[in-house]
């Protein structure tokens, strides 16, 4: 095991590695920009090292800078966190060649699934579903209209170069499709030089679901069950439940098995996130893969009772998972509630600044994983988020009620946090019913 | 130029016995330098100010560093002594005074010092890079030890301008 | 269910039951003395009166105030909660003569097993183990001493009719045992004007073993395992955890087991707890039976899933167990840790007073139950406890260590408390080996 | 006196339709009385200062009781008007304004009052309670309606000191 492990990242997820580390017998380090000098997650670090300036670019991204740090520190190895420069495969290539563990896949295994294409490929190897369409780019127009009938309306267009919305169409029927294929192929063409465009099923009402995966380094791989975040506002998830609610059973194993066997052909070491689009009938479509602990991962803690933070650390040293799959199973329903410094009243302002009050919830089934205290001052230059609000309990209903009993009790201020809009979406009959899907959110601010 | 590629030149040269690489493109120019004995640093200059400057040389960086335990700004704790100025790591690495296990000290008590005098290395991924005093001056103390370890912003030396 | 439940009690304990109510469905109504006036555990009940001025006598031990209360907030049912009014059986015959639901035993089941005589007859017949010795009072010296050589020195001589320790005597041998029944004798006859002693097996290294214990108004009743609470100063207990450690798991079963039967026996309904001594051989003998939720409720909670806050109410309204024996496991390690305010390097002098700093730990494996928060006052007319640190984690070890760690997260002041207590017990070797028993903490705090 | 003794007596004399009670010794005294229709209470007087005056009478007290949601010294907000001093419940209960549904207010605006004065009736398990007024004064404003449910501490008059 780790003597002591260099964590390159800052806030609540900071001191979950400092806290895992601690239970693990390691010292954490932890490095930090000027902006979080005094920060209180640092007090925890056995040592805590200034790396740059504020600005993310001259600090917590600076490669050069973090290895110097875990050299400084006598680290030997680096936690990324999620974010930063978790899912950089030069970095990770990097800690490998000064000779610190990278707490994460391999550089080869990151870039496996982290590339759309391969990823695909490697998923259809796996059986694990992916969306149906054309492979590649599209020659012939009525080749097209083929895909779409046979895969059913609506269709995506997507530029094979493409992404941030241009040389995209959704199309509903075969006119809106020759149409959309004419479009975004001049558009492709003028934006990225390469006019190749390709055909995708295009889901609109769907869940988000995503199933948490976790390998060693002896081939071995588990899935954690699922979790539902389709409580997203412009892509950002809000809430996250575990397990995903009214899921068939039997599909459920099927989709998560799925994911457990893409990152064992991937050779996979470490925790990861197969992210998926539910539809309807519960017909699941991979988006991608996140090869990284991921900010909702509490809530699979909490209903396998795992540890995923410690597993991550115990297998990037060499450790055999500690428990077989038959080992895993679901106990209750948990959620999280992303807790950011934003004004849901004002378009979601953010609200970095002094945190005069803050009184956290407590009682059965409530965990808080927040680096915020009184006093606190949030700064400016980093993402909004104080803390999380996991909360578990025997069923999803309890949940419900338990999750609205801690958010009564939690106080913050005079920043405003998403804690009310939380207690709205709680009461929402979209959410309680579980008949949501990822644009509900949106609709709901949208109508108000 | 991103570390991958530095640290790929300096295997190169160490794996080929090379002494100095200098390359230069649109972008980017660097100059490396190494010893091939077990000796201290040889300072380099750099042309583009945005490229570092390096030296390699096979020291150990964790045998010789200390821990740094102290947060920026606490660290000396004479930083604003009236009408002194810090020089302050602009880096995380090992503080070396002089550029050679035999060379005395770049910088020590009384020496006067100008923007582009550089008054110590600071050693990190195998690369040292010389840190200049930024400001003209003279220097009354020394806050840090040879062989210590410094993080960003932490004042290495105090400098009553001139 | 109840659709309001009146709180008798106050701090921690009054928000735990709130907390439960709430996910209930119910609506918890408080009482307060004056020196509770805007405690932060009212503004989360759905009313709250005021009973009275801050002697516990004149508010939380008035019955008739509480039935007062009770009558125009119209709740129908009252949870006494833990000391104040909860062993009384005077108070729950009231309560149910009123016309209010008391959340706990009947007076009759109560009353059985309150009374020490009456509960060891009942203990007998359901195969609880006691403490062997002489039943009723002794008319014969040298019987005495042959009941003495039967169950082994050393014993204890006690004054039928006594208490507070006048009347006892500790016999390490025959001598001492005839002089001490002489002596107890004439202590009891002027103290108490009734000489009668009896003699009981004494233990002085034993360890504290309490079982939880749950029924309902059907004839069920299951144990949920036990607690150690052996970390006592002054019959305080300090920390407790569950299950106890290094216990044979076949005497535990039994012992556990031999405590449900109990309470079946004595028709009981509601949460009790039998307590224990355990000697170094792990035989068991019953001190007493507890008719109430107890402080440490919360890590038989940890270990086996059950929330028993809420099973009690639930058994209260007439519902049936909601579980099997069967279904009860011990899952993973928990601890427990009383946060006292009390200066323990200053002989535990209580710390009334303003709370300033009130950091509290977080993480996975941490629940805290607690009424405090940064600015509010401690009174001096109650109990110093501030609050209580559940720690859970899947073993006794790794429990430990995350107990340190989240006690080194925990910052409070100005005013002490014993948490830096808890720091060095965590790491005396008595307690890391599980060979401690009731007097270590005592013995090592004599010894500093 | 214990609650459930008095109790106890309140069901004596409810099943054996008794209409008054009076015990004494040489510690309690009590006297209660009661009405076998469905009126309002009747006032008694008590003894020894620590007994508390009690009348039954079968008037359901949920279904004449407002539920009080105000905090003690919260509850009027003219409780500091200058000069003025409140009359408070010693109690939890019922605040009934008069001895019965037909007579007039024990106490209105204007009235003036001694220490012995009975100003209102609080209610609590099925016992009325009179409640003096313990100060001499004038009676500015009644802050309590009715049949509203009052909590310990809460001001119920307004009194203008003489």
């Amino acid at each position: 095991m780790f003597k002591r492990v260099l964590i390159a990242n800052r806030g609540e997820i900071a001191l979950r590695i400092i806290r895992a580390c601690r239970e693990l017998g390691i010292e954490p380090v932890c490095v930090y920009s000027s902006a979080d000098a005094g920060g209180p997650w640092l007090e925890q670090a056995a040592q805590a090292v200034c790396i740059g300036p504020p600005p993310s670019k001259d600090s917590y991204l600076r490669i050069d800078r973090i290895i110097a740090a875990a050299e400084i520190s006598r680290a030997d190895a680096i936690h990324p966190g999620y974010v930063f420069l978790s899912e950089n495969a030069h970095f990770a290539e990097v800690c490998r060649d000064s000779g610190f563990e990278f707490i994460g896949p391999s550089p080869e295994a990151m870039f496996a699934l982290g590339d759309k294409v391969n990823c695909k490929r490697l998923a259809k190897k796996a059986g694990t579903p992916v969306f149906p369409g054309t492979e590649g780019g599209i020659e012939d127009i009525d080749e097209a209209v083929q895909v779409a009938k046979d895969i059913g309306f609506p269709v995506i267009v997507k530029a094979a170069g493409g992404g941030g919305g241009r040389g995209m169409r959704i199309a509903q029927d075969e006119a809106g499709l020759r149409q959309g294929i004419e479009q975004a192929r001049q558009e492709a063409a003028a934006a990225f030089g390469n006019p190749m465009v390709f055909v995708e099923k295009y889901l609109d009402l769907a869940r988000h679901f995503e199933v948490q995966v976790i390998g060693d380094k002896h081939g071995n791989a588990v899935h954690l069950y699922e979790r539902d975040c389709s409580s997203q506002r412009r892509h950002q998830k809000l809430i996250e439940e575990a397990p995903a609610p009214e899921v068939d059973p039997a599909k459920r194993e099927k989709v998560c098995e799925s994911a457990a066997e893409l990152i064992r052909q991937a050779k996979y070491s470490g925790a990861a996130t197969c992210e998926f689009l539910m539809d309807r009938s519960q017909n699941f479509y991979m988006l991608e893969v996140n090869t990284r602990v991921q900010v909702e991962h509490p809530i699979s803690e909490a209903i396998t009772g795992v540890d995923i933070v410690q597993t991550g650390i115990r297998v990037a040293a060499g450790e055999r998972l500690p428990y077989k799959q038959s080992d895993i199973r679901i106990q209750g329903h948990a959620m999280e509630f992303r807790i950011n410094a934003e004004d849901p009243a004002r378009n979601f302002m953010p609200q970095a600044g002094l945190v005069e009050t803050w009184i956290a919830p407590g009682g059965p089934g409530i965990r808080l994983d927040s680096h915020v205290r009184a006093g606190y001052r949030v700064p400016t230059n980093y993402d909004s988020m104080v803390g999380k609000l996991i909360v578990h309990a025997p069923t999803r209903e309890q949940c419900i009620r338990r999750s609205l009993g801690a958010l009564a009790e939690f106080k913050v201020g005079p920043i405003k946090t998403t804690i009310p809009l939380y207690q709205r979406l709680l009461r929402e009959e979209l959410f309680v019913n579980a008949t949501h899907d990822i644009k509900y959110v949106e609709r709901l601010l949208a109508a108000t | 130029m991103d570390i991958r590629k530095l640290k790929e030149l300096v295997r190169l040269m160490v794996d080929n016995d090379l002494t100095e690489l200098d390359l230069r493109d649109k972008d980017e120019q660097a100059t490396i330098r190494r010893q091939t004995t077990l000796t201290a640093p040889q300072v380099v200059h750099h042309g583009v100010p945005l490229t570092p400057s390096m030296h390699s040389a096979p020291v150990s960086p964790t045998a010789a560093a200390e821990v740094a335990t102290a947060k920026p700004g606490a660290s000396s704790g004479a930083g604003d002594e009236a009408g002194l100025e810090a020089i302050e790591s602009p880096m995380v690495g090992t503080f070396y005074a002089a550029s050679g296990p035999d060379k005395p000290p770049l910088a020590t008590v009384g020496l006067s010092v100008d923007a582009n005098t550089v008054v110590c290395l600071l050693e990190a991924m195998k690369i040292f890079n010389e840190i200049k005093a930024e400001r003209s001056g003279t220097i009354v103390k020394v806050l840090v030890k040879n062989g210590q370890a410094v993080e960003f912003g932490q004042k290495l030396f105090l400098v009553r301008p001139s």
